[in-house]
């Protein structure tokens, strides 16, 4: 992760928890609810110790009502406060999408400026063990689709807790969306309160060969995959774009006109989602020349399955976006795919309960 | 007959003078219409207005107000910029949402008007995020969200009456019952149409029910409530009947239409307020507050009709904060 | 004490056998988990159980039921398929979803299990729609949805009570409060967590709680509202107050986490309706009926262990009708 | 619109009522309910009629209850009956979202293939006398988004009732998509009942030059800048999907491939959105040569503004669709733009009240 750090390590979550207890400390007006946000589970951790310091009228959980909930969070919001909303899985936010969509996304902007919704939903992608249908889905297409909405997907835990704080200091309502196995990942992260600023994409890997695109925990992946590509000499470039509204397209564009190949990789469907988006954004931009080649990745287009047979090929992997980009970049020479114990190695560690 | 309430001449001219502001601006509004200069959906409140009224004649500058679609009321009775308002609906710069929201998004946060949102019932939990705040604040603000009878069916209404009860919030829910969700009557739409106190005692709010359409019984209840809430008592409910005169949006009565008729609505007009509340002050008082009025309104009118449309490039602006 | 009810002695083994059978599918699930081999979170029903047994003991085959994630106990006592339910957990090809869903959605549609839904609330209303089937169909059936006391908190809960109440369906609301969201207890997510049936009251649906969580009494409340029911009643709401034993998901008991304590639970266990309707019932015959039970179960462990996976093209179908 | 024709002119709203009217009267499950189907104005007419003829028990209002009520649909459906649930815009979706994607569009994969949820949700797309942020959108793309979920905008009557006769005969849950300002439009339509089944794009206007996609209302309004662009000499290939889920990508790319030109319309915002899909999509199937040069266009990124002097700018017309294209096709010539007084000829009559 490119930016300047202090050596220390750590994970994903501690670094959510660090940003929430840093901007508490800070701002009096944050505070953070939710369902069991306050429980000794702690939101996996990413609440933990929140209730002890700042009490309970800043941490506190909340009846099962996400719409109501919503509503109050941006009532709230508009009233000075900077509420944190959390829901454990992405799925039930649709349950808030009336009040998102049709209120803090407009807020505004049809009361002319009046008002403001400082306002951040926190929400997780479940991944693995048979989470299943309604608790693996990465919604946040149609949160992109909306004007008004800003939408960010760390993929570490340094994006984390900078993209967290930004958010909370965000005056518009931010989605922020987790992916449930980033959780215990490490990276290096800064004890001093910093901003991941909207915008922004990060290089993560470069190459020349073929530009790959990662979302969320894909991110991830894609770096895996670049890793095995690597090893047979395709270089790949692999792009976070971090923020997925405001979406930094030019820095896509630029490595993807080089390049001249484009795998984007989302953590949700292709249709009308992320993926379809940077694709369209970069060929707006990129023009009929040089001609770009482009292909996206991402969930089967299903529901997700329960059994770990199914589920296994329901996502994108290391391996299978290696045999991508090694198709895409040379085209002429048979197919090829890291070895099963190669790709494996490169696999995350998946969640298995408690769930 | 209503019963007699405790309202000193001054009340009762304050109240007069409110109800009838609101009402002669909303047949303003309505003579205008046909003009097509006012591009904007109107729901009028006409008829209705003493709700609004009464409730945030017992507020203070520091209470929030919300409502929905139709507030052309609510808006003016907490102290809203009537040439604002009107401007927006003309859809100008000088608007109070700045062209951007029409007459179903109106709001004047300088005094306590949160927007007021189109969407049925989606006002109710936002207004308590305000009184969540409020709370927070620990100043004695009080907020007050009022909704139509068609609102208390959507799901939010009854999370949103749990929430407010288990943090005892300072909130106020004001439910103009008047009976109809658009063309549709509440007897279509809920199994128990008398029940909505008894849902919210249950969900643990008190509930009172005003019946009679009269100002001040209705500004009673308020006013008792608020002074509750003001002292931490946390969240009370009333349902005020009322009735519509006009059409659900638009300018026209329609009487004429198949859903309603005429005899259902003739008690409420005799009784109405502007009329009973008009006969109890001095005519040469209630002359000038009549004028005062009419010249208020024409300059909000001119105001509307000169003000600049908003600039090309205000389409870009507000988008985010 | 519970109160006696009228049970004969064939009553009180079928009921038995129901529970003990459910008690005992769960209790086996929870020892092979450890192992891996069930890749599916579990949430089990054990403490539960006579809910389901009591309630579905009185339905007819043309009846349909439908519940949540912890629906286990609903599966079973309604007919399901336990082959199919123990293949589901483990994700393989002859599971009753096909190793699609997993614990938290299965559903056996011949015996009238609807799928069970893992976001909260959703079934509610689903089971309405079902149970305006039953109605149009005009054959006696009645639709039961089972749920949380968390469920209650979503605004489709309340609406789909006035909805049903409105359109006088044949449909059941039956609440299993075991006084928990995940860790959270009820009181902290609801004003009057004592007023489940004074809200169902005040919507229009007659309510009744059984606090005692005796089988024959929640037998009893159950058999005279479906007995109503199928007659064009209308809808009812049943609330049994019940205990978890187990952790929220998984197969661990959770008394030494910060929640809640054994102590609470102590009560529920002495009076575990396992081991009193054991006691009722003739030692051999018992025995026959746990030796079945045990029979049946280990079929069902080696069925889902020797079952196939789904072959990778199943992927695909099943996407669309 | 090219289909087997009797000449009897039809209006959109007509052809809708004439739908629902032959497919109750062919199939006793098929039932239509939703706020304000059975009042005098009977959604704008396009439910006159049903009332009377197949009675409250098979058209009824209810509760303002949207949540609830796409369970109610969606469980009748299972049951065996065949739902139409109407939303008298497509805003108040966003209160159905939890059902929708969470239940109907997964409720046939998840549960093993048990059940089927054969569900028409109707909506409509306000446009024009200051409906404002709240009653204008079209939020199609975020059903696009999610398998298991079929979405229909047809843009003629002709489609209207072809599709919705399709939608009501499908096994599955199909998001049906109406515009406001379609309702008084008239074509020609068929007595006898028949089907526009999905899958199949329109080509509406043959041409060389540029290949116009235009999305439910701009379909039309892309077809009135294909005769605006005719008179100097550009000669665009006017497609409308209809059916956007699932999507005939290939009949699009095959003109793009063709044209080398895409300029693709949609009836709302363009991020992440249907518009973004079909340049992926065709992008994707053209691989980087004939090198295509794609733009979108939408509703501007903001919420819709009241003031008609914005709310103006905010569409898409057939002016903005002409001068962009001419643009893509002559981009070394000098900017060209219908005159106003031509263009405001080709414009749609605008709807006033009754709302
Ligand atoms: C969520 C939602 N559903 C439907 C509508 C359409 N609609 C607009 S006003 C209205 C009736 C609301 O009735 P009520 O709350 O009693 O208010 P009133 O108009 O009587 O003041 C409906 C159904 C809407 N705006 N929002
Ligand atoms: C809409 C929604 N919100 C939150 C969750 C997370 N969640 C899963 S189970 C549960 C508690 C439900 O409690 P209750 O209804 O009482 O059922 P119980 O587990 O006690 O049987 C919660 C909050 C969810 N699955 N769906
Ligand atoms: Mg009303
Ligand atoms: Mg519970």
């Amino acid at each position: 992760m490119s930016s300047p750090e202090t050596g220390r390590q750590l994970r994903y979550v501690d670094a959510l928890c660090e940003a929430f207890d840093q901007e508490m400390e800070r701002d009096p007006s944050v505070f953070v609810f939710g369902l069991d946000v306050d429980d000794h589970k702690s939101i996996q951790g990413s609440t933990k110790g929140l209730l002890q310091k700042f009490g309970p009228e800043r941490v506190f959980t909340t009846p099962l009502s996400e719409d109501a909930m919503t509503g109050v969070a941006i009532g709230a919001a508009m009233a000075g406060m900077r509420p944190i909303h959390v829901h454990i899985r992405m799925d039930f936010m649709m349950l808030a999408m009336n009040q998102l969509v049709n209120i803090a996304a407009k807020a505004h902007y049809m009361w002319g400026g009046q008002v403001k919704v400082p306002l951040v939903v926190r929400s997780m992608i479940g991944k693995s063990w048979g989470q299943g249908a309604q608790h693996s889905q990465g919604l946040h297409s149609m949160f992109m689709h909306v004007p008004g909405l800003k939408v960010v997907a760390p993929s570490n835990a340094h994006d984390a807790k900078g993209c967290m704080i930004a958010a909370i200091r965000d005056d518009n309502p931010v989605v922020f969306m987790e992916h449930r196995l980033l959780y215990p990942t490490q990276s290096e992260v800064a004890l001093e309160p910093f901003t991941v600023e909207p915008g922004k994409a990060r290089i993560c890997t470069h190459g020349d060969d073929i530009t790959i695109v990662g979302i969320s925990n894909m991110a991830q992946e894609a770096i895996r995959a670049a890793e095995l590509l690597a090893e047979v000499g395709v270089h790949a470039e692999v792009i976070d774009p971090i923020w997925l509204a405001p979406l930094d397209i030019e820095t896509i564009a630029a490595s993807a006109r080089r390049t001249r190949r484009l795998l984007v990789i989302d953590n949700s469907w292709t249709m009308a989602g992320a993926s379809a988006e940077i694709i369209a954004g970069v060929m707006e931009r990129a023009g009929p020349q040089p001609g770009i080649q482009a292909e996206r990745m991402g969930f089967s287009p299903s529901a997700c399955p329960t059994s770990p047979w199914l589920e296994e090929l329901f996502y994108p992997n290391p391996g299978t976006i290696a045999a991508t980009a090694w198709t895409m970049v040379r085209p002429g020479d048979k197919p090829w795919a890291p070895s099963p114990e190669r790709t494996k190695l490169a696999y995350q560690v998946q969640f298995k309960g408690p769930f | 007959m209503p019963k007699a309430f405790a309202a000193s001449p001054a009340d009762i001219e304050r109240v007069y003078r409110a109800i009838k502001r609101i009402r002669r601006v909303e047949e303003v509004t309505a003579d205008i219409y046909p003009s097509d200069k006012i591009k904007s959906p109107v729901h009028l409140a006409i008829g209705q207005e003493l709700v609004s009224v009464a409730v945030c004649d017992v507020l203070k500058p520091g209470d929030v107000v919300g409502g929905s679609y139709r507030s052309h009321a609510v808006f003016l009775a907490k102290g809203g910029d009537l040439n604002a308002m009107m401007a927006e609906m003309y859809g100008k710069d000088t608007g109070c949402c700045r062209g951007k929201g029409g007459s179903m998004h109106i709001g004047d946060a300088a005094v306590g008007v949160a927007g007021s949102s189109a969407v049925v019932g989606t006002q109710i939990p936002m207004m308590a995020g305000y009184a969540l705040a409020l709370k927070h604040q620990a100043k004695g603000g009080v907020a007050v969200v009022f909704f139509g009878d068609g609102a208390t069916e959507e799901g939010c209404f009854y999370e949103t009456l749990n929430f407010a009860a288990l943090m005892n919030l300072p909130l106020l829910f004001v439910c103009e019952n008047n009976g109809y969700a658009i063309h549709e009557p509440i007897a279509k739409r809920r199994a128990r149409p008398d029940a909505l106190c008894a849902i919210a005692n249950a969900m643990g709010v008190p509930a009172r029910r005003v019946a009679d359409g009269n100002t001040f019984a209705v500004r009673d209840a308020a006013g008792s409530a608020i002074e509750r809430i003001r002292k931490g008592g946390g969240p009370e409910f009333i349902e005020a009947q009322v009735y519509r005169w006009r059409e659900h949006v638009g300018p026209n009565e329609d009487f004429d239409q198949d859903y309603r008729c005429r005899s259902e609505a003739e008690p409420w007009m005799a009784n109405d307020e502007v009329t009973r509340l008009a006969a109890l002050i001095d005519p040469a008082i209630r002359a000038a507050i009549d004028d005062r009025i009419e010249a208020e309104i024409a300059a909000a009118v001119t105001f509307a009709e000169q003000s600049p449309p908003p600039k090309p490039e205000e389409l870009h602006t507000n988008v985010f904060a």
